[in-house]
């Protein structure tokens, strides 16, 4: 789960680490006294979890409150990669001498969390480690004792620290790491860390990604999500404890276990058809679960057919079935839909599926042709 | 005749007497596996499976009472890396993590712990290993195997159980079938996997089923290339899955250039396994590969 | 470096630890006035550092606060195993249901911080381990990791507590723990740690000792230093940065390196002598760090000779004979002083010390024969 | 030759711009050792030893600079655990901690990491260690030595230098002599240089100066038993220590009916081992053993 800015500089100032917070505005007027209030030239900047708000226009200088109140009112409204800006952060503008990078990040490959520094910051670091590989540090730390000092040393001499900013360097290293650790981030970035014009190190934008199977321990983190940021649909199917991601296809798919429901997204494909979403249900695949995850899937008006693909295993086809048919009862808009069960009782299944006349196949293949097949208006083969 | 699970294994299940556990111990013990005891704290003394399990407080009774020499993991993800570490803690050298959920700085240091400890994590979000015949510990479906000469080793769950019944449909049995689990931090890879089906006389084929994201594929594909002479066939899912949903930022600097299903397949392509397009193809390239 | 009682369970205290705390009294009237602020009966305990009190007559119950005045009279004053007790704690006296032992060391020789627990409280751990050695749980913990949940239960378990028990425990045992890190100790106990009549642990005693090394980052606990129960001459020689032990004989020793120190007593012993110290006085020997220790040596009455035992090394031999001759020339008492300096400039050192009249020797075993002989108004061989 | 320092050893020195680091650096490298490279945080691109040796910031950049093989810490107690940490993290593989004073649960965690990475710590509050003609690592005085064939090793400072002065001045010269440091919690115990010394084929003997406390010297005697067939002799310090002045309460259950300067000799004796009642006797003990 992503932060937005605000947020994350308000987590990252609860450790310490010096940051230019401001204020946010979902109305031009308030941006104009958020302004007033911090006096002097402000940004205002458009809050949205996508990348590149600053290319699209959604980062502005406002030199006096009424600017502020202009800017906010162009970019209030704005649509950033599909995204609507509704919040700007207005902060005081930093007269700046140079901007590093500073991010931690959990790397998996590594099985590791390292350090990731550079002192050419304000670009992407992607960007730099591309062009500049040299330029970028990038620091595993020990897995058990996590942020040593001569860690910190380390990172503050790559970077070419003056001698008088490696103290201050100090803290915000070490805070920008208990902030990491101390809500289960997967990445916590610092970019820019500016060196103002006055010689203090200061924290201009900040960026945090949570884990989402952390966010178990930090309600108050959780509290955060920015619903306005994310598909209805997605957010309907997480409060289901339904796994589910939205796309652009005709056919809706609905699979237990993740790996088998991206092997059924390639299958619909293979055969000619566009996935319209990714959807795990889970274990189980209880009657209500089923009900819910067919409403998500039918809300998507592009569906034209669904495709149900459960492995039976543990759980019982027949049960899983029933389910279904339940649950179809229920819905109030009809597409054709294609259900494979196997596994225990998947001749029962089938029985119940066809009493209920419902497309039913034998293999995976055959299923994702019949819901392409359907989605086209065809009869089944 | 098999890796990990056979019939020596004397399997301990933490959380048996929860729903999962006890549900799983049962299709565990139906299944053959040797179950010799449960732990679930508080209920120590009490039995479960119809009084044939003992059950004991700690891990550390249950290894002393039993000679328990694997562990099964059902309890919940906010007390499950603890449950690892007792595990190892207590002795045991094969800990199998059934749960999902588990906040990965928790399992990076789990991880970390049990690898200096010596001691075989799989999982977690895992199902778990089979070998057919002997036994199954996990949750993969017993009734779906085929005593057989091919290894089976998958990131996922039910896309496992797919191409294992697929092969078992086609006549082709495995040695043992293992689930590594999804999670981005994982106490098993694919590549130690591999290593054993490779050093198992009896696995005369390798069946491996990955998905996108990581580069775990990519680096099992360099060593299939460098070590592996037996013949091979691979699913990866996901080609049809978006991008960057799940990837953190300065974290693409790391696996840039990695994690798509197709750089998977092209890496696994080029080490000399076959790629199926559908799980159903799996058996057919595998009896083109010359498997009996 | 030890803690009293009353110190070592405000530190409990303030990790959570219920701690029958109770107030300290320096005089009988004091005692009466906390054993009312208290009410009901309360127990009188002398807040000395050695063990044993309760035999030596230390820790009585009294009924009320006249007879908590008595009781502390007895006790204030009086003298358990050489130290005078200046210090009683008043506590609640508590009805006692059940007395366990816990208690966290930094075990050396396995290098491991270990949990040590019985369900036989009350008693002397090591009495416990010697009589009944199954009665006593050592669980070493994970060196980086610390404490984790699994201890707490398997320790729980093993003291065969009531689930009700549990959750308390839990938080007593983490308690300790944090305890016991955050003060850099070498041992942090309580015992017992009992059940009250009305079904609470509590604990009724409690002892922390200190790593010295760790002192320096705990001034708050340095502070907590009990000067009443130090050799005046051993707190002389710590404020003089010098290793000291003093002991029953009459040959005073001034050694370089504490194994040097050991050996110098050691033939000190074999050549029929008895050391009356141990004395480390570090690298570099100068000569005020000389003459303190000289002085500190001397304040012993017993002392009749002095043997200065210094491995040149590093320091040149005739820089430390010069400082020996300076510092003596400051000394109020003179005994004979065996000099032996070896390694090098050992020569020079030689003419320095015959010069000023010491007695010199080359070998260790000369120097504390000659030291003996000395002792004994003997002249040298 | 020699165990942990010879002519191939490429010295590093962390804190040799202080006044101890640059006094021994100095007497390090007019014995012979070859000190490459210094490291103070600050003074990067500095030189010391009159402009002979290059001052770095940090220890990787030494290493990379200098291709450093061994390092000796002189940095103040409490930078000391982060020091070793930060060689043992660069890749330094041979560790020397001259510092006195560091907490020992700070030593505790430095412990088990280094165990963990296979780096070889010595120390911390050791002299270091010497190989006559070769190289000399920390504070022990070049001039009390002499080539030869006797190993020793011994947890004291002084106590060493007495030792090695009486061996010399009889003509028994060292192949390595090795302090290991009066710590509670040393990275290096007893056996493992007896190991080292007992493989070496020029160590023809070995001393080991032991002293009250823990007990290292009794599992050394364990040691000696077992496998050491190489003549030796020792001397226990602290046989007239007054007992349980720095002991713990609860610890004494584990160390119970140890750590008496008698039960050391004892332990040492029945392993074979000649015990010497003052350090002047070792060098006839080595000669009565058959020592040349």
């Amino acid at each position: 789960m992503k932060l937005q800015e605000y947020r994350s500089k308000e987590i990252l100032a609860s450790h310490g680490v010096p940051v230019s917070v401001g204020e946010v505005a979902t109305t031009p007027a308030q941006a104009r006294a958020a302004a007033d209030r911090i006096g002097g030239p402000v940004v205002v900047k458009a809050q949205v979890l996508v990348g590149g708000r600053g290319k699209a226009g959604g980062v502005k200088l406002a030199a006096d409150p009424a600017e502020a109140e202009a800017r906010a009112a162009e970019i209030l409204g704005m649509t950033i990669k599909d995204v609507t800006v509704r919040t700007v952060l207005i902060a005081p503008a930093a007269e700046i001498a140079h901007e590093y990078y500073l991010g931690i990040v959990l790397d998996r490959a590594s099985r590791a969390v390292a350090v990731i520094a550079s002192a050419e910051g304000g670009v992407e670091i992607e960007e730099t480690a591309r062009t500049n590989p040299d330029a970028v540090l990038r620091l595993p730390l020990h897995p058990l004792l996590g942020l040593l000092e001569h860690n910190v040393r380390r990172v503050a001499f790559f970077l070419g620290l003056s001698p008088d900013l490696r103290g201050q360097f100090g803290s915000i290293l070490r805070g920008l790491a208990e902030a990491f650790a101390s809500s289960d981030a997967d990445l916590a970035e610092i970019n820019p860390l500016v060196v103002t014009a006055g010689g203090e190190l200061l924290a201009l934008d900040a960026k945090i990604v949570l884990d989402d199977s952390g966010l178990y321990r930090h309600p108050d983190l959780e509290a955060m999500r920015d619903a306005n940021e994310e598909e209805p649909s997605e957010i309907a199917a997480r409060e289901a404890g339904i796994n589910f991601i939205k796309l652009d296809g005709s056919i809706g798919c609905m699979v237990n276990g993740a790996g088998l429901a991206m092997a059924t997204m390639d299958l619909v494909k293979l055969a000619g058809g566009e996935p319209a979403n990714f959807l795990d249900i889970g274990g189980g695949a209880k009657a209500d679960r089923v009900a819910a995850a067919f409403r998500i899937i039918l809300d998507d008006p592009n569906v034209r057919a669904i495709l149900v693909n459960i492995f039976g295993g543990i759980t019982r086809g027949d049960e899983v079935a029933r389910g279904i048919v339940e649950a179809r009862a229920t819905l109030q808009r009809q597409v054709p839909m294609v259900v494979r069960i196997v596994g225990t009782n998947a001749a029962e299944a089938a029985q119940i599926l066809e009493a209920a006349n419902l497309i039913t196949a034998a293999s995976l293949d055959e299923a994702a042709a019949r819901a392409v097949a359907a989605a086209r208006g065809e009869a089944p083969a | 005749m098999s890796i990990l699970v056979d019939r020596e294994t004397r399997l301990l299940v933490q959380g048996i007497t929860g729903r999962e556990g006890e549900f799983h111990s049962r299709a565990m013990a139906e299944y053959g596996t040797q179950v010799v005891a449960g732990v679930t704290p508080g209920k120590g003394g009490q039995t479960a499976l119809d009084g044939r399990v003992p059950v004991f407080d700690t891990v550390d009774e249950a290894v002393r009472g039993t000679g328990a020499n694997a562990s099964c993991i059902f309890v919940p993800a906010p007390a499950a890396a603890d449950a690892i570490l007792e595990a190892a803690d207590a002795g045991i050298g094969l800990v199998f993590c059934i749960t999902e959920g588990i906040p990965a700085l928790d399992m990076l240091r789990v991880y970390w712990v049990l690898r200096q400890a010596g001691v075989r994590l799989i999982g977690p979000n895992c199902p778990g290993a089979t070998s057919p015949g002997q036994a199954k510990v996990g949750i993969i479906p017993g009734s779906i195997h085929r005593e057989g000469a091919v290894g089976l080793v998958s990131r996922s769950g039910t896309l496992t159980y797919e191409v294992v019944q697929a092969m078992s449909d086609a006549g082709l049995g495995q040695t043992t079938c293992v689930g590594i689990g999804g999670d981005p931090i994982v106490g098993t890879s694919f590549i130690d996997v591999l290593d054993m089906f490779n050093q198992d006389p009896e696995t005369e084929a390798i069946v491996m089923i990955g998905e996108i994201g990581g580069d775990e594929e990519e680096r099992a594909a360099a060593f299939c290339a460098r070590e592996v002479r037996k013949p091979m066939a691979a699913f990866i899912a996901g080609r049809t899955a978006p991008p960057g949903r799940r990837m953190g930022h300065a974290g693409a600097i790391i696996s840039a250039g990695g994690g798509t299903a197709e750089s998977k397949r092209a890496a696994l392509q080029a080490a000399g396994v076959s790629i199926a397009d559908s799980p159903s193809q799996i058996p057919s390239l595998l009896r083109a590969a010359g498997v009996r």
